[in-house]
This record gives structure tokens, sequence and C-alpha cells, in this order.
């Protein structure tokens, strides 16, 4: 099952390989340090959001609400630097992740305690966070101007040249990927998820459980807003409107189940690269930008569809392995014990 | 117990059928308390907001609702079933660009209406394929065809927007009945939701579809063909969606690949403000009709009190919440009700 | 799977639906008369059109309500043109209003014009998501006694009184190649980074843009391409990392929107292009303030989108008053501002843009 | 001293008191039985002592220690596991993770030691003497191995107390006799078990005491040695139960062949079988678990596909795989499943009862609540279904109810060929003699009747001619009168041998 899943995560590496390679043999400047910086950088923010999405759907739910999270933060951010210009980068990071964290711990508290369907309820954060974030901001817009240099600095620096937002969403898909899959919890989120009823009869706090994954995910996407903050400079209460739907495309494509049990942060992370690059290599392909929605659509079915497949082959191999045990024990075996005092 | 399963299919929910039971009574009640909050909003606006009162304002606020009415139709029945369709609003952009394209190049508007409505079932169709014949969930598979959808509607009408239809068919789009507060498009579409009440509450092919959303499984045992019935919903709901985009356009006067932009997720909201279980298995079509107009009326009010348009966004996030939030909290409060008073009772049992 | 039921017994529900939503399809195809095409209808109807007499020396009535509509509320540019619009109701003593739809598409705005009209507002004033798609609901209100005076980004005339125009198309899109050509030094390749593609006001300036581009003295400069941004901070940034991907010869990029300008010079000011790529287009000099100073950008130019709301005002004022009607050749004074003439099809031109460089860029605050 | 203790525990769900005072120990290194009719309370019992439920009154000890049992983590902590019919295993994640699921061996840093993980379960299933890949995924995993991955995860918890509900149902007869093996190697090691289940063979065979209840409560508490399977009975049903079976194999003249399967096969399922069914007639399908018989009916009800055959009925073949096509030619099956596949649970008693007929009841394509609660009435009242009001759902009625209620949602399409499969599992001995009669009576009436059963004396006691079948095969058709439990176990395992 390992092997597989592994297989699932190589498919679409193999995947973003092609269409790196296509790419480039068209136009080599696509594997410029710059263009590969620029995709990184791109990329990261969704990777954020894609990371703590599959926290979120390995229990089987879904968080709708990141891309209202990922706005209200980012000017949250933005705001702090306008009313506290000397805020060192360390407190408005730690501030956009509990902002974020809050926003998750209402969706987790709704969900876990009152025992509702994760969809609805993340559906109705969305129009509600997105709400609170039009009316705080009406109309404001935080420009690069109004931030700090340092906090912008931060947002296009890099480190031998890795751009530093990259790096981030690096270290925080390395420290959630781990904690997913070798930790007693992240792993008692997948059984969750596998099947929920087990979990709670195996003495799992399930409530307890999802509420952490909803503050995991929010968590994440407040880091995503402040990442956002720093990167594009200017911030007003549209930002991050619609991406939900990217996030859960690029959980979706990176082979996370959207029925929950299975599924990795790595797959996602690749996942939301994939998506990323597609965007870009249209561009230089000069391929009519108004195709790449279409192409995004197509990449989304065909790889549930594959999902399927795959999935499809591991039940009739265990179809075969069963039936062969089966044939097996019945050879050997007969029913005696049972029939021979029956009805007796 | 319903955030462990979300949108698992009703087979894969061990467990439910407990606390469904416990929450039976719910629906009914739930679809007659909307229809009251529908009165008293109505009732309230008309007293507080200048201008609510009016038949011009009915107008306008009744057109506003025909294009989410129209699309929460089949979606209703979708969503019985225990699926969801998604890509009903990039349906509805893809109908309206192709129906600009044709109108450009000529043909009969007649005929584009008819080409755009049947476009749209042929989307469905794509979609029920995917859902039923592949065995795919619905939630992924029209997350995938609301991005290629939208996407082909921007390939096949680009930036331009097609306007020139003739001025007597966008006109007849706002046109009232006779008394000047009713278009024809809302009759239409009231038309169009007593025919899918009918379907949905009287006839055999209704209760197939309660059946299969609760139990799939128990449904085929019962000779439903529950992927034909479930391929059905998801071209009528293309269809419709491609109506609502033939509406869009004629309404609008504007045939634009971004017509409709995030309209699933308005049409969600009020299937599922009207009482309609993600789950399936439960929901009515007046209590729909009736979480739609409610979501009208209030966005009509609130604007004309000049309140802003972010205060809606919270308002219907809100109200979505509540939704699901209190008919749960309702039906804990009643089961621990419930055991007290036996507490109680086998006390007096006891003393008495 | 899909079971083919040979039988067909048990067919009927899901078709009866079909029939039905057919059926009602039908009944709309119908309800016009058969058979209409394209060629049939080419004159589109034109209702509009100054009515009445104008009287110049009414004086502004000072019971006005005038409603502000931008493309999208919360979006800063429309905050300070609307903004400056208050300042001149503040002056002529009516009520001031803002409304419109937090997402800038093409049919959000028509409930907000309806309900304006059903609130009894004298003055709208409307920067159009879509030339047509308000048009009907402008009738109505039109009708109810409003007076319609579009700025920004025009309707079809025929739905309006008054287009105050920020300055000529002509205007803008001279001074951008102007600027551009000065800056890349008379030759190489240009792209142009525009808001969304169906963006009337976008769309004019690049068609007079390449017009520009076409005469003799700019035959070395060759626009390659026009990028959408869809006025995204996001995707107007991607959009110029594509551009400098895709076409490696680049000297210089026009970005006429605000915030396709801003992106694309936070992505030079961070990129090695800085410097050696060129920009210039529309933006507001608090966004564009840094990139001057670091030297990311030269110059660029906009008009005042207070002093365009101002204008907007005092136009609806007047022709709610009845000083003008909307004909060409009618004057009438805007506060501050001055005198203003209407040109023809009832544009009003608030003056050409002003460019802003080193020099001046600290000067203005919006 | 019993190591663990029921003291006088109730428990009510609303106004039905599903438990009354129930006291019995359990000794260690001893199987316990415990029986009654479907509703007697038995489950209420095992989830009480799972932690699931809480008892109203009363308490449970622990080697004379009371403990508190709020949720399913306190039973765990107090060495009780409880292993249900039905495992409940995480599918998607591996044999060694479902066995040590939030107990995973830890490295440094708190990261889990998936090589100790790995090592921990082959040492318990060495210690269980079963083989099972401790890093396959759980999916796809036998009904039999994973209850062996159940109880290793509970050997792994230290547990002492094994309470197993109906952990045979679904078994073979092989697997049987290895979770017999497993459970007697349990008592050596001193565990008690607590073994709940409808077969009087295998509670006679395993079990040292028997506790009966009946309503919700304690009947008697003796020694297996003491009892027979007549006095179990009495006491389960708190009467005397005649005449269990009220046929007469082979009574009835067989009509004409209503139901005719030629050649049907599906790969890896079942392959060339072919039967006639007449009219008056009912045939049993008999053989193990697994044999391929509840495929084969599926497959003439058209709601599996097969590869190749035909099925005829009335001398008209069906399309396959279209159950509605089925029904139009009088089919009818009752499938196995009676929660899953029987009945809607969510939908009220009558709209469970004209599921199957919506479109004959239904004038100018309209359905009318009057005609369709006259109709369900009709058919709930002739099979004497005990249900509250028609709008109650289904999942308020008891098993046997429930399964009456299937029989009916059937019967009122007239079929002319009715298949039942497993028909009385899970339900009371009352019920099920109701049951018996009824399908006497129907084919006495002169309804085509195949029955599938893995009770060999109901398929003797009620059959006039049994089919059985192995491995995906027809082995045998024997005539009701001549079949013997020998007979047919020959023909069911192709072995001779009977006794153990």
């Amino acid at each position: 099952m390992t092997a597989l899943r592994a297989r699932r995560e190589l498919g679409v590496l193999l995947a973003l390989a092609l269409l790196v390679a296509f790419t480039a043999a068209d136009n080599s400047r696509f594997l410029s340090s710059q263009s590969i910086r620029d995709v990184l950088l791109s990329a990261s923010i969704l990777v954020v959001l894609a990371v703590g999405q599959t926290v979120v759907v390995v229990t089987r739910n879904i968080d709708l609400s990141v891309g209202s999270v990922l706005g209200l933060t980012a000017f949250a951010t933005g705001k702090l630097f306008v009313a506290a210009p000397g805020t060192p980068l360390v407190v408005a990071v730690l501030a956009g992740v509990g902002l974020g964290a809050l926003c998750g711990a209402l969706n987790g508290a709704l969900i876990a305690a009152a025992r509702v369907p994760a969809l609805v309820i993340t559906l109705g954060t969305l129009y509600v966070l997105r709400g609170v974030d039009h009316s705080w901001a009406s109309g404001e817009q935080i420009n690069a101007a109004d931030l700090p240099r340092s906090f912008l600095d931060f947002g296009t620096a890099t480190v031998l040249g890795v751009p530093v937002l990259a790096l981030v969403a690096a270290a925080v898909l390395l420290v959630v990927a781990t904690w997913l899959g070798s930790y007693r919890v992240g792993r008692e989120l997948y059984a969750i998820g596998s099947e929920p009823a087990a979990a709670r009869l195996s003495g799992i706090p399930v409530g307890a459980r999802v509420f952490l994954a909803f503050v995991v995910s929010g968590a994440l996407a407040g880091l995503a807003g402040v990442l956002h903050a720093a990167r594009y400079g200017t911030v007003d209460a549209t930002v991050g409107s619609g991406m939900e739907l990217q996030v859960v495309a690029a959980v979706v494509v990176g082979g996370v189940a959207i029925f929950g049990g299975s599924g990795t942060a790595y797959g996602a992370a690749i996942g939301a690269l994939l998506l990323t690059t597609i965007g870009s290599s249209l561009a230089v392909l000069r391929v009519d930008p108004f195709w790449q929605q279409a192409a995004v659509g197509g990449l989304i079915l065909a790889a549930i569809g594959l999902d399927r497949a795959l999935a499809a082959r591991t039940a009739r191999r265990a179809a075969a392995r069963s039936a062969a045990d089966a044939a097996a024990g019945q050879d050997a075996g007969r029913r005696g014990e049972r029939e021979a005092t029956h009805g007796s | 117990m319903a955030h462990d399963s979300l949108y698992a299919s009703p087979q894969r929910r061990p467990g439910a059928g407990r606390g469904r039971r416990r929450t039976a009574w719910v629906p009914r009640r739930w679809d007659a308390a909307l229809v009251s909050a529908l009165l008293l909003v109505v009732l309230g606006s008309a007293l507080l907001v200048d201008g609510f009162a009016t038949g011009r304002n009915a107008q306008f606020l009744l057109l506003d609702a025909v294009a989410i009415g129209l699309v929460a139709l089949p979606m209703t029945l979708v969503v019985i079933t225990g699926e969801i369709d998604l890509s009903v609003a990039s349906t509805l952009g893809l109908c309206s660009a192709v129906m600009g394209q044709l109108w450009l190049s000529g043909w009969p508007l007649e005929l584009v209406v008819v080409a755009a409505v049947a476009l749209g079932a042929v989307l469905g169709a794509v979609n029920g394929v995917f859902v039923t014949a592949f065995g795919l969930p619905s939630l992924a598979v029209t997350i995938g065809t609301l991005a290629a959808y939208r996407g082909l509607a921007f390939v096949v009408l680009g930036d331009q927007a097609v306007a020139d239809f003739p001025g007597d068919w966008t006109s007849a789009a706002v046109e009232t009945a006779p008394g000047g507060a009713l278009p024809w498009a809302m009759v239409g579409t009231a038309l169009l939701a007593v025919a899918f009440g009918v379907v949905l509450h009287a006839t055999p092919f209704g209760r197939e579809l309660y059946a299969i959303g609760s139990n799939a499984e128990a449904a085929r045992f019962s000779g439903i063909p529950v992927a034909r019935r479930k391929f059905w919903l998801f071209v009528v709901c293309g269809a419709v969606s491609g109506l609502a985009g033939v509406y869009w356009t004629l309404r609008y006067a504007s045939a634009r690949a971004d017509n409709g932009e995030g309209l699933e997720l308005a049409v969600v909201a009020a299937v599922l403000l009207g009482g309609v279980s993600i789950f399936g298995g439960r929901g009515t079509l007046a209590g729909v009709c009736a979480g739609v107009l409610l979501l009208g009326v209030l966005r009509n009010a609130l604007q004309l009190a000049d309140v802003a348009a972010d205060t809606l966004d919270i308002v219907t996030g809100s109200l979505l919440i509540v939704s699901v939030v209190v008919p749960n909290a309702v039906a804990m409060a009643r089961a621990r009700l419930a055991r007290k008073d036996r507490h109680e009772g086998t006390h007096e049992r006891k003393f008495g | 799977m899909l079971r083919s039921d040979r039988r067909g017994r048990r067919r009927g529900g899901a078709s009866r639906v079909g029939v039905a939503a057919v059926a009602w399809t039908a009944l709309l195809a119908t309800a016009a008369c058969g058979g209409t095409t394209r060629d049939e209808n080419a004159e589109p109807e034109d209702r509009g059109g100054p009515t009445g007499e104008a009287d110049p020396d009414a004086p502004l009535r000072d019971d006005l309500v005038v409603a502000f509509l931008p493309k999208q509320v919360n979006n800063p540019y429309f905050t300070v043109a609307d903004g400056g619009g208050e300042t001149a109701v503040g002056e002529f003593g009516g009520e001031y209003k803002e409304s419109g739809p937090t997402e800038a598409s093409a049919s959000s705005q028509v409930s907000h014009v309806n309900t304006l009209s059903q609130q009894g507002t004298d003055v709208i004033a409307l920067a159009a998501n879509d030339p047509n798609a308000v048009c009907g609901a402008l009738d109505s209100a039109r009708d109810a006694g409003a007076r319609v005076v579009t700025f920004d980004s025009d309707t079809n005339p025929g739905c309006r009184d008054l287009f105050v125009n920020q300055a000529t198309a002509e205007d803008i899109a001279r001074t951008q190649v102007e600027l551009i050509a000065e800056q890349i030094g008379g030759e190489g390749e240009v792209a142009i980074l525009s808001a969304t593609p169906n963006a009337t006001n976008q769309n004019a300036w690049i068609a007079l843009m390449e017009e520009e581009l076409a005469a003799p003295e700019y035959a070395d400069i060759e626009l390659v391409t026009v990028a959408y941004g869809n006025d995204e901070d996001e995707k107007s940034f991607q959009e110029t990392q594509g551009l400098l991907r895709s076409y490696p010869d680049l000297a210089g990029i026009i970005s006429p929107t605000t915030v396709g300008l801003a992106a694309a010079a936070r992505y030079l000011s961070g990129s090695e292009f800085q410097g050696e790529v060129a920009l210039t287009g529309l933006g507001t000099p608090n966004q564009m303030r840094e990139y001057v100073h670091d030297g990311t950008v030269e110059s660029f130019a906009l008009w005042d989108p207070a002093e365009l709301g101002y204008l907007a005002a005092y136009a609806g004022a007047a022709l709610a008053s009845g000083q003008i009607t909307g004909a060409e050749g009618e004057t009438f004074t805007a506060g501050e501002l001055g005198d203003y003439t209407i040109g023809a099809d009832g544009v009003v031109v608030l003056g050409p843009p002003t460019v802003f460089e080193e020099g001046n860029v600290d000067d203005y605050d919006f | 001293m019993s190591l663990l203790r029921l003291r006088d525990v109730s428990k009510s769900f609303g106004a039905v008191a599903a438990v009354r005072g129930v006291s019995f120990g359990l000794d260690p290194g001893v199987v316990h039985g415990l029986v009654g009719e479907n509703g007697a309370g038995k489950s209420t019992v095992v989830k009480m002592l799972a932690g699931v439920h809480r008892p109203d009154a009363g308490g449970v000890e622990i080697e004379g220690r009371p403990v508190e049992l709020h949720r399913p983590a306190d039973a765990k902590a107090a060495g009780i596991a409880v292993i249900h019919q039905e495992p409940t295993l995480f599918p998607d994640l591996s044999v060694a993770e479902n066995i040590f699921m939030g107990r995973q061996p830890t490295a440094r840093l708190g990261r889990i030691d998936r090589a100790a993980m790995r090592r921990a379960a082959e040492e318990l299933f060495a210690r269980l003497g079963v083989a099972v890949d401790p890093e396959r995924q759980a999916r796809g995993l036998s009904i039999a191995d994973q209850q062996v991955v159940e109880i290793a995860k509970a050997l792994s918890l230290d547990a002492r107390v094994f309470v197993m509900d109906e952990p045979t149902a679904a078994l073979t007869g092989v697997e049987v006799r290895r979770l017999f093996a497993v459970v007697r190697g349990l008592c050596e090691r001193g565990a008690a078990v607590l073994f709940i289940s409808h077969r009087f063979d295998e509670v006679f065979t395993l079990c040292r005491d028997l506790t009966v209840m009946r309503d919700g409560a304690w009947v008697s508490t003796d020694p297996v040695a003491d009892l027979t399977v007549e006095t179990v009975v009495r006491r389960m049903v708190g009467r005397e139960v005649s005449a269990l079976y009220p046929r007469e194999p082979g009574a009835n003249e067989p009509g004409e062949v209503v139901l005719d399967v030629k050649g049907l096969s599906r790969a890896g399922a079942f392959s060339d079988i072919g039967f006639e069914v007449r009219a008056g007639e009912i045939v049993a399908l008999a053989g193990l678990v697994g044999a391929g018989r509840s495929e084969v009916v599926r497959a003439v009800f058209g709601v599996d596909r097969y590869d190749r055959g035909e099925v005829r009925v009335g001398g008209r073949r069906l399309p396959p795989g279209s159950p509605a096509a089925a029904m139009a030619a009088g089919v009818a099956l009752v499938p196995e499943d009676r929660r899953q596949q029987g009945l809607v649970m969510e939908l009220s008693v009558e709209r469970n009862a004209t599921l199957t007929r919506l479109r004959p009841l239904a004038r100018f394509g309209l359905l009318s609540g009057r005609g369709e609660r006259r109709a369900a009435a009709e058919w709930a009242e002739r099979l004497r279904v005990k249900h509250g009001r028609p709008t109650d759902a289904v999942g308020t009625l008891s098993g046997g109810n429930q399964q009456k209620l299937v029989l009916a949602k059937w019967l009122a399409t007239s079929p002319k060929v009715l298949i039942v499969d497993e028909p009385t599992r899970g339900i009371d001995v009352g019920t099920k003699a109701e049951v018996h009669r009824l399908m006497s009576g129907l084919a006495d009436e002169g309804m085509a009747v195949v029955m599938v059963s893995s009770e060999l004396p109901e398929v003797l006691g009620m059959a006039d001619r049994v089919l059985v079948m192995r491995e995906g095969q027809l082995t045998a058709e024997l005539p009701g009168r001549r079949a013997t439990e020998e007979s047919v176990m020959f023909a069911a395992t192709g072995q001779r041998e009977g006794g153990a």
C-alpha cells in the first residue's frame, strides 16, 4: 500500500517533470534560475495552503474557508505594520498564524462540538470571514509603501538563490508531512478519516482531533496570509478570493483521497507545484491564457480518474489474493465442527 | 456524528441511522420555520425599509432571484441523492458564451436558445458519466468541470462580450406580468418549481431519489436503477443551468465568459439553507424555494437600507451555519430534556 | 454502470423533467417572433440623448441625493474617486452615498442600480463593469427620474446622460506611448499588461496605442503582446513574470491599469530585470512612490481620481438641477475645477493626464 | 472470584428499557456464552462493557473493584476488549498500525518506530498462531483475518476480558475452527471470554458457562453441561417452541418451470450454474459461506452482472444487470443484509413497504399519501409486522419485524419467483418460525421459492430440493426427502467425514 501511494505521488511528479521538460524544450529560459525562482515563489503560498488542507481532508472533512482566512490575515498583517511599523517580523508571523488558528478554531469548534458537516460550516465561514475582511478594510488598500522594507525583503529575499518563501513552505511541508506520517496524532487523523466509527470505538478523541486539524489548517492559512502580504506588498479585501477551489484542486491532484484516510502532504505539495507550473508554462508556451483554466479542470478529472483506476486495481488484487487464500483453506478444511452438533 | 462523514455516501457512515432518527423531525419543521422566517423578514422589511413594499422593488427582487432559483431546483434533487454539482455556474457561463458566439455567427436566436440548453444537458451528462459510470465522487468531479467549463467559456468567447441581442428578447427577460410586480421569468421559474416539487414529492421518481440518498444499496436492491437516476439528474441539472445561462444572457443583454461566476456557492448555500441535508435523503423543495427567496429578500432589503454589501456576506454565511447548527442543537437539547424527564419519571415511580 | 433498459417500463421520471425544461425553453423561444437572427437586429435601440430644455442659470439644488456606484466597493482607486465625489456633494450641500458590489462582475451592479432607483436617488454616478449589462436597469432608473453620469468606464451612450472621461483616450494613449518611447530610447519590443480582457476603456486605449505606435517615429518599436492581469494583483504579478520569460528581448512594459502597474513594478524591483526593462503606465503616486525612488520606474501617468469623482458629482448635480441636459456644447461649473463644456456623445473630459516622476511624485497623496 | 462482574445494570433508550437489572460474572480462563433472542439486550450489555453506553443504574466490577466505563478508552484501560461481529478496522492503514493505533512504539523525538511496530505485530500473530502480513493494508482482509487483527490488538493492550459479539456469523468452517483455537489459547493464558452467538452448536462446543437473557432481563446462568438446546430455547423464548419447521418436504406436486438458469458464470465468483425452479417448490441453495450462493442469486435478480449464461422466467429471457426487468418479470429478492440492502433505515415503515411498487401505486404518475398508506398497512397487517406509527423510521423496529417488512415489501409485488437470502439470520426463534410458516404457505399457493441458507436444519426442514454449491460450482442436487446433513456437507466440502 505504501508503495502504491508512493507511486501515486511519483505519477504527479512525473507529470510535473514532463511539463517542465516540454516547456523548457520550447523555451530554454523556462529553466533559468530566475524563472525557477519565480515558479517556486508563486507556488509557495499555494503549497502552504494545500498542506494545511491535507490535514483536514485526511480526516474526511474539508475546509473551504482557507481563501477567506488568508485574505483576513493578509489584511491584518498589513494593518499591524501600519499601526506599529516597527513590529518585528517574527511577531507579525506569529500574529498572522494566531489569527488564522483562531479562525480555524471557530470552524473546528462548530464542526466538532455542534457535530455538523464541514462542507456547510466552512462554506458559511467562507462568507462570514470574507464579509468581516471587507467591512474591516472598507476600501482601504495597504501598499508596499506602508510596509517596512524588511518585511517586503522577506517576501523576495533568497538564500543561496532559493527564495525564502519557498524555504518557509518547504519547512512547513516537512514538518507537517512528518507529523502526519510518523507521529501518533498524525496517524490518528488518518484513522479518523479512514473509518470514523472505528476511530471512536478505539478510543481516539475524534472531536478533539478534528478540531486540531481545523486549527492547523487555519494556522497555515494564516501563515499563507502573512506570506502573501510579504510577497505582494499590496493587500486589499479581495486577496485570496476563490482560492479555496484551487487549494482543493491541488490536494486532489496530489492524490489525497477526498473521502479521507489516504494521501500525503508531499503529494498535495507536488499537486500545488504542478498547478502553478501549468500557469507559468502556458504563459511561456504562449498558449492562449484562456486555455489555462480548462487545462486545470482537465488535470483534476485526470487525477481523480487515475486514483480510481489505481484503487480498482488494488481491490482486484486483494480480491484475487483472498480468493486464493479461501480456496487453499477450503481444500484443507471442513466444516465438521459446526455442523456436527447443529440442531441436536 | 455528522462531522465524520461530510460527503461520504450513506453506506460509508456507520451509525448514521441513529443520528438521523434522532433528528428525523427536523426537515418538516425546518422548512416550515424557514417559510415563517421568510414571511417575517418580508413583513419586517415592508414596515421598516423605505421603498421595499412596492411593485417595482418586487420586480427587481424577483428578477435577481430567478437564476439562483432556477439552478437550485435541480440542485435540490441532486443533493437529495447524496451528490453535488459545483459546475452549475460554469455551465451557465459556457452556455452563455456559446450562445454569444452562435448569435455572432448568424444563427437564429430561437435555435441558439435551444442549442444553449442542449449544450447544458451535454455538459451535465459529462458530469453524470464521470460520477455514475466511473464511480468518482461528484464533489471532486464537479470541481474539475467547474474549472474546465469556465476555461472553455473563455476559449469560446475569449474577452469579448456579445451584447447586440434583439431588444424585444432582452426586455422580455425582465418584463412583468400585468400588475408590474411579477416578472414573467419568475412565473416560469415558479411553474418549473411546482413541476420539480410534484416530481420530487408526489411521483415514484421523487420517492426513489430519497431512497437513493438515504441508502443507495438498498435502493438498488429494490430495483431502482441508481446510476441511471443520478445520471439523468446531472443531465437535468446541466440543462437547467444552460437555461439559466440563456436567461442571464438575455437579462443582462450580455453574453460573456465570466457570466455567473461564483454562483455555485450561492446556489448551494440556498439549497442547504433550505434544509436539504448535504448527506442526501432529506429536504423539501418548499424549503429550498423559501431559502432562495429569503436570501433574495435579505439582500434586497439590506441594500435598500444602505447596509454595505459585505454585511450581506456575513448574514448569508451566518444563516448557513445556523441552518445546520440550530436543528442539531435543538435535537441535542431535546434528547437531553427527554433523558431528564425520564429520570424524573423514574424518581416519581420510585418514591410514589 | 449505466444500464440500458430495454423494457422501457420504468423510464419516464427523468425524461419528464427534461420535457418540462425543454417545454419552458420552447415557450420562451416562441414568446418572441419566429426566426430572429442577428442581421435583422443590427440597429441597437438608442433611447438616450438629451431631452428638455437647459437653463444655464439655474442654481444647483441643495437637496440632491447623489450616489456613487463604483465597479467594486473596497477598491482603493474607486474609494479615492468616490471620496472626491463626496467632497463635491458636501460643497453643494446634497446627500452623498456609496453603494456597490464586492466583486467587479458585469451583472453584479444591476441590483445596486435598481436599489438606488428604488430609493429615489437623484444622481447615479457609475463606473460600469460592462457597457451593456447595466443598460436595462439604468433605463428604468432614468424613467424613475434619476440622472445618470458615468465615470472611468462608460456604458453605451444611450443608457446615460453624461460620461465624465478621465482624459481622452487619445491623450492617454499618446502620453503612455511617449513615456515608454522615451524610456527605451525609441526602439525595442514592448508589451502591454492590461486589466480584464473585456474592460472597455482598456481596450480602447490599447487600440489607440497600437495606432500611435504605427506612426513613423515609432517604427523601431514593436508591440509584441497584450497580457491580462484581470486587475488582480497576483495575476498581474504572474503575467509580468510570464512576459519577461516569453520575450527575452523585451525592452519595456506599458500597464494602463493601477493594479497592473504596481504589481509589475514590484516584480521588476525584486528581479534581475530592475532598471533593465522599462515600465510605465497608469498608477497612483502612493502605490508607485517607492518604485520611482528605487529606480524601477522612471515615470508614469494618471489623472487624479479624486478630481474625476468631484467632476462627476458636479456634472450630475448640474443635470439634476437643470443647468444642462447633456447636449453637446452646454457648459457648467464644477466647483474648484472650473468650467467644463460637454463634447460629442455627451462626454466631458477631465483633462490631460498628469505625468509623475522622481521630481513631483511626493507632491501628491492619493 | 469473577474477573469481571455485572451488578444489576440497567439501561433505557427513550421509553424502552433495553436492559433491566442484569447481573452475572465472567471467570478467568473460562468461555462464557451469552444467548437470547434479538432485542433481548445482549448488544446493549456488550456496548456497556465497551464503554459506548453508560448504565443508568448498577455497575461493572473488575476483580471486585467497581470501574466506570464512560468512554471506549475507559474500557480499554480496564482491560476489556470487544471484538465485534464486523470488525471496525481502518481500511486505509496497515495491519500493524491498526493494532497499535494511538500506542505506536516510538523512537527519538516521539517519532513512530515502524520497524519496532512491525516486529511487535509479528510477535502477536505468532502468539495467536496465525499468519497475517503486518505491513499490508487492512482493506481487503477477510472478515476472519479482520477479527484476528482485532484480537491481536486486544492482546497488545493486555486485555484480560474479551467480549465477542457474534464473531462467527460471517465465518467459514475453517475460520471458525481457527477462531476457536485462538479463543481457547486466550483462556489458557487466564483471560475471561464472553461469547455471544445465535448458533447453539458453537455455544455448546466452546463455552463452559451459559447465560440466557430475555426481554432485557437476566434469566439464568448455568454450566453448559447441565443444559440442553431445548431448555435453552425454552428459556430464551419463554414458552415451548413446538414444530420449528412446518413443512413436509416434497409434499407439494411441483408445477411448471418458472425460473430457468443456464450456464451462468462470472469470473472469480461462480461458473456454469444451471438449475430450474418450479411453481410451488422450495429450492434451497446450500453451501459454505463464500461458496458463491449469494452471488448467484444476486446475478439472477440483476443486481450484479454476469459474464455468460442466461436467466429465463416463465420462458422469457431476462436482460442481464437489470433488477427492474427482473421485477417486471415477477422476480423478488429478499437480500442477505437487511440493514444495508433490504431496507432504507432512515425512511418510514410505509415508505419502505411501498418502495418496490411505487409505479403501480401511482395514478397518472402521481402518488397519493392515502393510497400509499393503505397499501403499506395492508401488507404490514398480513405479515403481522409489529410497528408503532407507519410514519416511524424503520430503524425503530426489531430485527425480526424488519425482516418481515422486507418480505412484505417484496410479496406486495406479487412475485412468481421469491428468492430469499438467509431469511432467518439474526432473528429470534419466534419470528423464525413465523417466517418459515410464511414461506411454506407461499409455496403451497404456487410460488416458486429459492432459499439461500447457511443453517443446515433450515435447509433440511424446508426445502423440496437442495442444490449445493462449493467454490462457485454446483456440486450436488438432492431431493429434500433424501438430503441429510451428511450428504449436504459432503457436497459442500468435498469430503466424506462429518464429525469432529
